[in-house]
């Protein structure tokens, strides 16, 4: 089977055939087994021994290695195929809804509907446990709507705009 | 010496006096709020009673239940750890009331010393140097003659203040007027009190702080220094001691004026008197006087091999200090993380969610404090400092290799933590020199532009695909789930990986 | 300094020597049998590889395939641990053939050492006291009156012996002809060869040892003694440092004699010098040198703050000792208990079986040096000690305190191990006085006869049928079984708990 | 539901009704909660705090709590009377299996077919890994069957003897 591993803007093409897995087109000797706890595991690529913790965070892995946090999406060969019959690659366009990460109490929102947004731009400033936090643009776009008004009250995964 | 102890907070702190009793053979006693029933304090505790709801003012802060607790239970003494109502004097006095003692200082040395301006005023009677600033409670032309007296960079502080609001920076004479006027706005409308007062600025300043034990026989020593200037938004998130500015006259001279600020207000406990440190003139001036227990006494207890814990208890069981201040060599290298629910690739978010797998560093010099365990929930309602990672080495550079390697090997799973950012500190050169000040976090450069190696990003690749594989079969296999436990891929280029290179 | 060590060996010591490495910024290679593919070394290290099978014959004594792997990944020294090849000559000598460091001793020295005849004569040479013996070879009257001359109670021992067989304690002059007889006939049964020499037996005696530090340029120094007289068919079960019976000179002396010992053989390496102890005579006897790391090396190193491992890296680096001996200055007391896959209730039957859970003690003066992860699988190829708990404390009180806590503290869920049987020696007044001897366990009543309170029966009958009722619920509507996770019992008893006595 | 606990020679009656439990018809006021792994138990008994492991061995639970291990057979009342009916109490009469507890080379048989052993008695030598293991007898009883010989290698839960 063929899959497409997204890493930031990298992509690798990966095949498993029976008990072989190719990277590019080129074999990789990998052995992952899982250590005992759910989402742990080691692997051992070329002798290169890995400790590695996998967490399915809904579309894409959030994979840390030796203090390092990379996140993967993993598009299989099909959903490619469908996904660029409507319109290129799934991510990262398309509408991206903006939640609450915690529950709190909007302080300001700081865009308005149509305003063009950079990546990591703030968008709203949320007071959860008596300390402000901003929620920042994960990508650039353009805010497609705004759901929620300053003095408002959210709770965790509340919807606060829609990036398109 | 006491028979029961009540400890009167939560997590990893309420943990850590628990081992301190069970270690003095003292029974012990905990409360706990509603998401808190199987945490490890109350596990961990002889006899445990429930206080209320989550929220801190509906049980870890009622003084009344608390009280109530330790009536019907029999303790002989609280603990108040840190946080909650360890700097209340109505609560030490509470407890005095019904007969119990309040393992901490008299309520009229918490009152003193938690009034800032009554606390600089008695400590500068005993000769301890301040930050050169103003009285409250003076008018604007008043404020404005004290200021070019103080000269520039200075302060302007609300009296009622906190966590920075009602505060300004004033750099230049011409900015003042206009600056106090915002100053008084912002601490009207955020306290209802526009009283502000002045303080010299130091730019580059560090938080260097000294640990004092005082018993009540009237004898005080100190146990040295820690340097706190690793800060985020004024919280302490690396301790040291000892620290890399302070040498043996220094620290001599600090811990006797510490002691005489201690001293000042008959003061009997364990305490830290903390101090602003000007490193281009050498100069240190009292900031305030902290009187409790700190989250960083761990660092302190590993380079002198004083038990703080176990030493407040001795002491407010009436007993003599078992030091002498000669007594007291520092031996080697200590150095504490604050590990945090905080998402530091995204601003420092608190999150919440459960703890589903833990794996807690260890071996040779690394102490972890901590209140976690496998299905541990975070809750928001308490602070997000969820474990301390303690290391000490024969030198600084061992210890920071240490905590590097600690950091490396602690795993956390379900929940993100702040260890991403301390591993980043670690290998930063200005932390490594010690050449840090205050300042040095906020002058940082986000860590999401930290630097992935490529073999990584493919193993990472390599790994997470075909996780996503096995996922995929097991949607369509689901009866082969209980199978599959632990060797997913045990074909998988096995013969090779064996085969291949040796 | 090395760039890339390999580690010949699995499980805690494994972990501990890759941590030293990681701390040193040295890459690090593992090597493992089949049942290790996730065992703690493979992931711990940088990189790692497939030696053999489970049994130790075929992969972790497999001197070629070891130095096969060195040699392949390009390793500039090898770290053997203790046991398996660690006092190998042949293998310290393959070492030195391949190109690659042995951070260890010369062969010449572990092959002196290794032979204990050849050792007993070598250090006499240099005046260390021995047991009062004869030689190997002698005919039986010339034993007779060698036997005579030494003195009862004496031990007859066999040559090629070990383990205790062919060993027979002598009391009286007239046994000794019909022991003798006994003992040469079991020596030929169980080793092909009746050859054996006598020893005079020491009752009640304690087993010290003196840990010493060589390096290459001739500086040898000692890190104080350890008792380990706390043994049971020959096994260390607890180690402490210091001693009860040591003080400073006598400390001073078998240093010097230790030393003495090391010099003997040209001794380069960390080394610990074995005697045995007569406490009524204050007399100590040289037994053995063990030419290598101990497995209780942590006590030591947590009294002197010297990190033995890096050390021993240091050393065969060519480094020089970064110690005089006046450096040394031990500060506290430590204590190890070895925790083993044994069932204590069961005459220390071997248990295997996958740890279902696991929480290590932590928190002020606990380490733990463990192999141990949830999964983990005891295999019974290999040694059944899983585990080692160390505490420190400021006297031998606090860290047995300590160590009743930090054991009470231990979860290991899934297999039965060593840890009641010393919590109930940490409780035997013998061993708290420290009164103890090398006979001490054996004399010791089975751990089965403990008293457990009426109390703790009756909540252990109730918290079981809860259990028990639970099972018997989820039996019949296996539908419900996903959400009962942590609130079984939420309602039972809750409201009372709560309104009862708060 | 009414059971019967047993530990040591000690029986305990204890009755599970709603949300109340009554034990030797006392009621104890017992907050069990589980806390986050299998078998790991938190307990409140009148303010008391205890955590406990419990593993379900096969009949009886082990209960580890502040370092004691207990054993505790249950036995609710159905199955008691259904057992009462053959031959009282299941445990610990009847037909007694002894096996290996590990793999293993049988070096002595120390007891024949007929003998009455007492508890704690020594029955097997079990060598494995270079150890000798004495397999000792759970409780009284005669020896009913000897199903290994002297020099024969058994594996893990061998049927070794019967006790009878």
């Amino acid at each position: 089977m063929k899959y497409f591993a997204t890493v930031g803007d990298r992509e690798f093409e990966i095949e498993i055939v029976d008990s072989q897995v190719l990277v590019d087109g080129e074999p990789v000797d990998v052995d992952l087994q899982q250590s005992g706890a759910p989402g742990l595991f080691s692997a051992l690529v070329n002798g290169d021994s890995y400790e590695l913790f996998v967490e399915n965070q809904g579309g894409a892995y959030a994979v840390t290695l030796r203090g390092e946090q990379i996140h993967v999406a993993v598009e299989d060969e099909r959903s490619r195929r469908l996904s660029a019959g409507r319109r290129g690659p799934a991510l990262p366009h398309g509408k991206l809804p903006v939640r609450a990460p915690i529950p709190g109490l909007v302080i300001k929102v700081l865009v308005a509907e149509g305003d063009t947004v950079a990546e990591d731009q703030p968008l709203v400033i949320l007071e959860a446990m008596k300390m402000e936090n901003e929620i920042r643009a994960l990508r650039a776009g353009v805010v497609r709507k705004v759901e929620v008004a300053a003095g408002e009250r959210v709770e965790q995964n509340a919807l606060l705009l829609i990036l398109g | 010496m006491f028979k029961k102890v009540l400890v009167a907070n939560r997590g990893e702190i309420a943990v850590r006096v628990l081992r301190a009793c069970e270690e003095r053979g003292i029974s012990t006693v905990a409360v706990f709020s509603d998401p808190d029933r199987i945490a490890l304090h109350v596990r961990y505790a002889g006899e445990a009673y429930h206080i209320g709801p989550a929220p801190s003012q509906e049980s870890y802060l009622r003084i009344d239940k608390i009280i109530d607790v330790a009536r019907k239970a029999e303790v002989d003494a609280i603990h108040p750890g840190y946080g909650f109502l360890a700097e209340n004097a109505e609560f030490a006095a509470a407890c005095r009331d019904a007969g119990i003692t309040f393992i901490g200082p008299s309520p009229e040395a918490i009152e003193k010393m938690g009034d800032k301006l009554t606390a600089r005023r008695t400590v500068a009677e005993r000769g301890v140097p301040l930050v050169p600033g103003t009285e409250k409670g003076l008018s604007d032309s008043e404020l404005k003659a004290a200021a070019l007296q103080i000269g520039f960079p200075l302060m302007i502080k609300a009296t009622a203040g906190g966590g920075g609001k009602g505060m300004r920076i004033v750099h230049e004479p011409e900015e003042f007027s206009r600056a106090l006027g915002a100053a008084r706005r912002e601490a009207m409308g955020a306290f209802g009190n526009d009283e502000v007062y002045l303080e010299k600025f130091i730019p580059n300043a560090r938080h260097i702080e000294i640990q004092i034990l005082a018993d009540s026989h009237g004898h005080t020593i100190h146990l040295g220094e820690r340097e706190c200037s690793i800060q985020r938004r004024h919280q302490k998130l690396i301790e040291e001691s000892p620290s890399v500015v302070v040498d043996e006259a220094l620290r001599e001279e600090m811990g006797r004026v510490a002691i005489a600020a201690a001293e000042a207000v008959n003061y009997v406990n364990a305490g830290t008197v903390e101090f602003l440190f000007d490193s281009k003139e050498n100069k240190y001036y009292f900031l305030e006087m902290n009187t409790r227990l700190q989250v960083e006494h761990p660092v302190t207890e590993w380079v002198t091999g004083v038990d703080i814990v176990k030493e407040q208890i001795s002491i407010a069981a009436g007993r003599r200090l078992r030091y002498r201040q000669e007594d007291i060599v520092p031996k080697g290298w200590a150095m504490e993380c604050r590990i945090t629910a905080e998402d530091p690739f995204n601003n420092f978010m608190p999150n919440s969610g459960t703890v589903t797998y833990l794996k807690e560093p260890t071996g040779p010099g690394v102490r972890v404090e901590s209140a976690l365990y496998q299905g541990y929930e975070v809750s928001l309602f308490y602070d997000p400092m969820i474990a301390k990672l303690i290391v000490w080495g024969e030198t600084r550079a061992e210890a920071i290799l240490r905590m590097r390697r600690a950091l490396n090997e602690y795993r956390i799973g379900g929940i993100k933590t702040s260890i991403p950012f301390h591993q980043e500190i670690m290998d930063s050169t200005e932390f490594i020199w010690g050449t840090f000040d205050t300042g040095f976090i906020s002058r940082r450069q986000l860590v999401k532009a930290k630097h992935i190696s490529p073999e990584h990003e493919r193993i990472a690749a390599v790994v997470a695909t075909l996780v996503a594989h096995e996922e995929g079969r097991r949607a369509v296999h689901i009866g082969e789930r209980e199978g599959v436990q632990r060797s997913l891929w045990k074909q998988i280029g096995r013969a090779r990986a064996m085969g291949g290179r040796c």
